[in-house]
């Protein structure tokens, strides 16, 4: 049976960090590290955006705390072939794709829009805004690399609120219809701004799989190797050419919506510690050291690597120069159009 | 006499329609305990309850869809889009529907829809939260679209909207949201379809709306101490157009500038152009000149003010006018 | 166990018009020639519509041949204060709810849009032409009467290929999320224009229910007791305010997509023979002859009265005058809009 | 020398692209066995396979989205909308994307893609199977809107769109798609963005697009009787908008008539005067004057012929104008 059947949510590491189910997922000790150097760095640049919108170097931005694993894990089952479309909160699965972390925050900036990174040259699509509508662009994309035969798959991220929008359903169904290689992933993270899931959604999000006769599984999305491993299965059975399938991560996010966002107009802080105690860094990081695939010198030589890296971002993105004039009318098209 | 931002007089006016009219509803994204992310529903679940006043899905086409259904059962709902650039999911509804039920039905069944549009930039905000939407509303027959520009005129303009028979698109500045004016709101202001004109001068007839309204005031005062004295004309409401204001000032000052912050082609001063030269020609001494966003998608934050219509900008426009 | 929780096709009367489940429906025998005269009715009102069509008294039309049973049981099974949506081939239902013919054609004829009856006087709203758009208002008006604390539902009408729309899964989430008393009821007739289901779906419609926590249920579209028993169901549990329903009614459509079509095109002969022998009139005219519900005398009177009121529909739909032109400007708004 | 219709002539566009580029694609609503329900597509489908030519679910978002992904992936999508008033649910895609792309890139990934729509009135349709959407994406900046009016141009302009770098709306009349035309197509007709002068007289210059060109052709006629000479101008691309042509013959004719069937509030002659007015003022006679639909929604079949601008309407306004 195929982890993509399992009716229950797939978890193969518990909150405390004690495997529960076959930990084995086809990754050797520098693909588990890997995997942590990602998360690990993904935390900390989140932070360092944190200080720096207040700072007034970023325009709103919108923290992915307590999401690492849901994005890192899902990324990190790609080939460099895949094509990741985005929403608007996932730096952390750009990095594992090899975006450029400053390029990137040049959107979080202002500078430009969608981030100016080149999206064919990590196979990641620009940021895209209004919600759902980057599932479509997936299934599209899904089609054209099955036309062209190769094996690639898209990827498609949005949240459990986009998940209400009319773009969802017709790209969910176009994929079916067209057995397009695309995945549905939807990183479940509790909230929608304001909204909490009763007054988003009835039924839980995977159920909507059987609509389409597609597979839908659950996976814990706090859990990277479960991610992994719900991920790579999809990834596979595109590849094969069986088509689409919707995965929802369930998580949380545990910042505001963005720093715009106050959060405490609308809930809890006690939901918010509950899960603090689910994290998916920890969690990980936990389960690595007993298993002894790392050891407490690694993770110090990461948190090293990564303090270094996160100062070159730093001041890489303060030193962005803001784009001239010109370019205000230089892109709408290949030839601009003369000023009427 | 109290002060408020354009944000509290909005609340106040949906809180005042609330209470006035038992068959106004209030919904939309994050509009209930939150209070949108503009605050404009700020308190109105906690005061009105779940029912009066409720979060929706992130679904646009299907709030504005629900406006269609609770109309014919005789409700009056009161939606928010969150973003202007989150609107456009919804123009089917709007165009295909809520603008012509009326019509359909051959005036049997009306639709007294209100959806509110936090709209223009000016703000540094992301892609698709700078877009100026007019355009799609004023050419689509069967809505009427207001802008306010002041907070006390805000109220009025939403109150009237909520009354209104007919469906009406109401564009927040959002750029305004948080600018503030003394007096107290109330109903009694211009009808929906009539301008204010808010400074006199015969030199050159400004026309605009919403947040340009402000830059248009700001050129005015630095033109006066050029020696040139600009009428300068609030649009309020963009359908029905208050032809008869723009066309009497235009024929005493014989020239007119239009500003506004959507791209150029098709952009409210298009309308405003072609409408004066209709009733105005004899008398024009210079071509209406508009001063607006280039043709191009609204740009990030870096480039905002670049591609804003400035108050140089707009004194420049008047200059090259009145020497024309 | 509801009809509701059906998992297989909902069928009381068999192809043959032998009864293969309860037909005892609680309809008296008043009640199962109602069905009957609605549906006989509908039938040479239809084929009266493709007539007047072809002498150019009809703008385009789209036949419902096929699909009476689906219609009308459905139809049948609301109350006075109900109401529907319908889309644009309902003229049987609409004739159910009491909507007047002649009013309902000038749609037709190019008279007016929408039909000019009186969508309050029968709870039928105007004729909606953007496919799905009517469930979303639907789910509004059932919004509605659920803040009126009334025990009413809406019933909206959809086909196969309008099920693709975002605005099905908008509607149908919206519905879940706020237990609005709404009946989804698409008839399934095997073709959208010309496009067949495996190039629309991947999956029943039905099975679209679970991802919204909503009973979902199969049922032959083509006998009318099925229809109908199925239709009350999802009605008593819209009253008890349980909210929303998704019925399937497997049905087809026996004539082109409309007067303006060439079916020949796109789809086979035997098909449609196939689907003549289901034929849901004489299914249902069998089963009652055969339990003598009604005897040859009341076949034949009915024939005759529908005669007789076909020639009142023809006399008077030929008859309508156009609007005059000044009602071009008249209804956009309540007070018009002075012309610039 | 062939006789052919418009919707042969697109037909004939699209074959000749399909097999000219393998990377184009054809897809929509009932475009397969079909051949679409106005035959542009008879017979693609059997000739280029089903991968190339593909019918779709109804899902016009759909439909315009994965028109984007298929463009990142190096393809070039050529969609279909069934008809103007179902292309509203895709606006959403196409001006929050289709439009966008290329300026959110910074010019790294554009959009090549070209979007039919079967447009405009005049053929008895029912409600929204008439609408001139023009207007939506004409003043979405990022999209290339054309509008045949004849066969041969037709096939000219739909073989330059799918050539195009950029998104181009191609808005087909439909009231045309029976009209004939001699000739042998070619894709050497004049860019788009450059108008066709179809005749040419010093009275009066009508401007107009699509099939209201030909009512301009006989008002011309019945206008030469009375010894009022016009020059009509086919838009041909309302953007880029042949500034230059149509400043060109109003600085010489002095006066101008714009005819549209969409409603009048902000439809293209809106554009135009104001266009007119910035590049031709000091050579204007009289007003420009605008023949167009009035501002309510398409009318039912019993109504359309008083709805639209009649040979009589456009006849009238000339004279007014000549005569002003
Ligand atoms: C079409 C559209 N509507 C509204 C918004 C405004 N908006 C931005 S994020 C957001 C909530 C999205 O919730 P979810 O999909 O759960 O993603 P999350 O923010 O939790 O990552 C909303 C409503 C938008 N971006 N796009
Ligand atoms: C939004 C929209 N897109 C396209 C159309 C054109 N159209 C009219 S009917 C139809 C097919 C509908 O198929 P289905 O929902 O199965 O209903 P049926 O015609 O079989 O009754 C299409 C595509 C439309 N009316 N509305
Ligand atoms: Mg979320
Ligand atoms: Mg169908």
């Amino acid at each position: 049976m195929s982890v993509l059947d399992a009716s229950d949510v797939v978890r193969l590491i518990a909150e405390d960090g004690s495997a529960v189910g076959d930990t084995d997922v086809g990754l050797g000790t520098d693909g588990l590290r890997e995997l942590y150097r990602h998360m690990a760095r993904a935390r900390r640049l989140d932070r360092e955006c944190m200080a720096l919108q207040r700072q007034g170097e970023l325009t709103v931005y919108p923290p992915f705390e307590g999401q690492e694993a849901a994005q890192v894990g899902s990324a990190f089952a790609l080939g460099p072939d895949d094509f990741v479309f985005p929403s608007f909160r996932e730096l952390a699965a750009a990095l594992v794709r090899g975006v450029d972390a400053v390029e990137y925050l040049e959107y979080h900036r202002g500078t430009w829009h969608g981030g100016p990174y080149d999206p064919y040259a990590s196979g990641f699509a620009p940021i895209c805004v209004p919600v759902a509508t980057q599932i479509v662009h997936a299934v599209g994309w899904a089609v054209g690399a099955k036309l062209d035969g190769t094996a690639a798959c898209a990827l498609a991220y949005f949240g459990d609120g986009s998940a209400s929008e009319g773009d969802f359903h017709e790209a969910a169904n176009m994929a079916a219809v067209f057995r397009a290689p695309a995945i549905l992933f939807c990183q479940n993270n509790g909230w929608a701004i304001s909204v909490p899931p009763d007054e988003q959604y009835a039924a839980p999000i995977a159920a909507r799989a059987a609509g389409y006769a597609m597979p839908g599984v659950r996976v814990d999305g706090n859990d990277v190797l479960a991610v992994y491993v719900v991920t790579k299965a999809a990834v596979e059975r595109a590849r094969r050419g069986e088509g689409p399938t919707l995965i929802e991560a369930l998580t949380y996010r545990i910042g505001p919506h963005s720093t715009a966002d106050d959060a405490t107009r609308y809930r809890r802080q006690e939901e918010v510690d509950a899960w603090r105690r689910r994290d998916p860094v920890d969690r990980y990081r936990t389960w690595l050291l007993a298993n002894e695939h790392v050891d407490g010198a690694f993770v110090t030589s990461c948190e090293e690597e990564t303090e270094a890296w996160v100062a070159r971002v730093r001041a890489g993105i303060t030193s962005v120069p803001d784009p001239s004039p010109d370019e205000l009318t230089r892109h709408a098209f290949a030839r601009p159009i003369g000023a009427p | 006499m109290s002060e408020l931002t354009m944000s509290a007089a909005l609340n106040a006016a949906l809180r005042d329609a609330l209470r006035d009219d038992p068959r106004t509803l209030v919904f939309g994204e994050d509009v209930g305990d939150l209070g949108g992310v503009f605050r404009v529903t700020d308190g109105l679940q906690r005061e009105f309850g779940r029912e009066r006043v409720f979060n929706t899905p992130i679904a646009e086409a299907g709030i504005a869809g629900i406006c269609v259904g609770l109309a014919i059962a005789g409700w009056r709902p009161i939606a928010e889009m969150q973003f202007d650039g989150f609107s456009y999911p919804a123009l089917d509804q709007v165009i295909g529907h809520i603008a012509k039920y009326r019509t359909r039905t051959r005036g049997l069944v009306s639709m007294p829809v209100v959806i509110r549009i936090p709209s223009f930039g000016g703000i540094r905000g992301k892609e698709h939260h700078g877009e100026s939407p007019e355009t799609y509303y004023v050419h689509t027959a069967g809505l009427k679209v207001v802008v306010p520009s002041s907070p006390l005129d805000a109220y009025t303009l939403l109150t009237l909207a909520i009354r209104d028979p007919d469906p009406v698109i109401y564009l927040e500045p959002k750029a305004r949201y948080w600018s503030k004016e003394q007096g107290e709101p109330t109903a009694d202001g211009p009808p929906i379809g009539v301008a204010r004109t808010l400074r006199e001068g015969d030199a050159c007839t400004l026309v605009s709306y919403g947040a340009m309204v402000h830059r248009c005031l700001a050129a005015a005062d630095a033109l006066t101490s050029e020696g040139t004295a600009c009428t300068v004309i609030d649009l309020r409401s963009l359908v029905p157009l208050d032809t008869a204001t723009i066309g009497a000032s235009v024929r005493s000052s014989g020239r007119a500038v239009v500003v506004h912050e959507a791209p150029r082609t098709l952009g409210m001063g298009a309308e405003i152009a072609a409408r004066i030269m209709e009733v105005a020609f004899d008398h024009l001494e210079a071509p209406v000149a508009r001063v607006t966003a280039p043709d191009v998608p609204y740009p990030p934050a870096s480039l905002e003010q670049a591609y804003l219509p400035s108050v140089e900008d707009i004194c420049d426009a008047v200059r090259r006018t009145v020497s024309y």
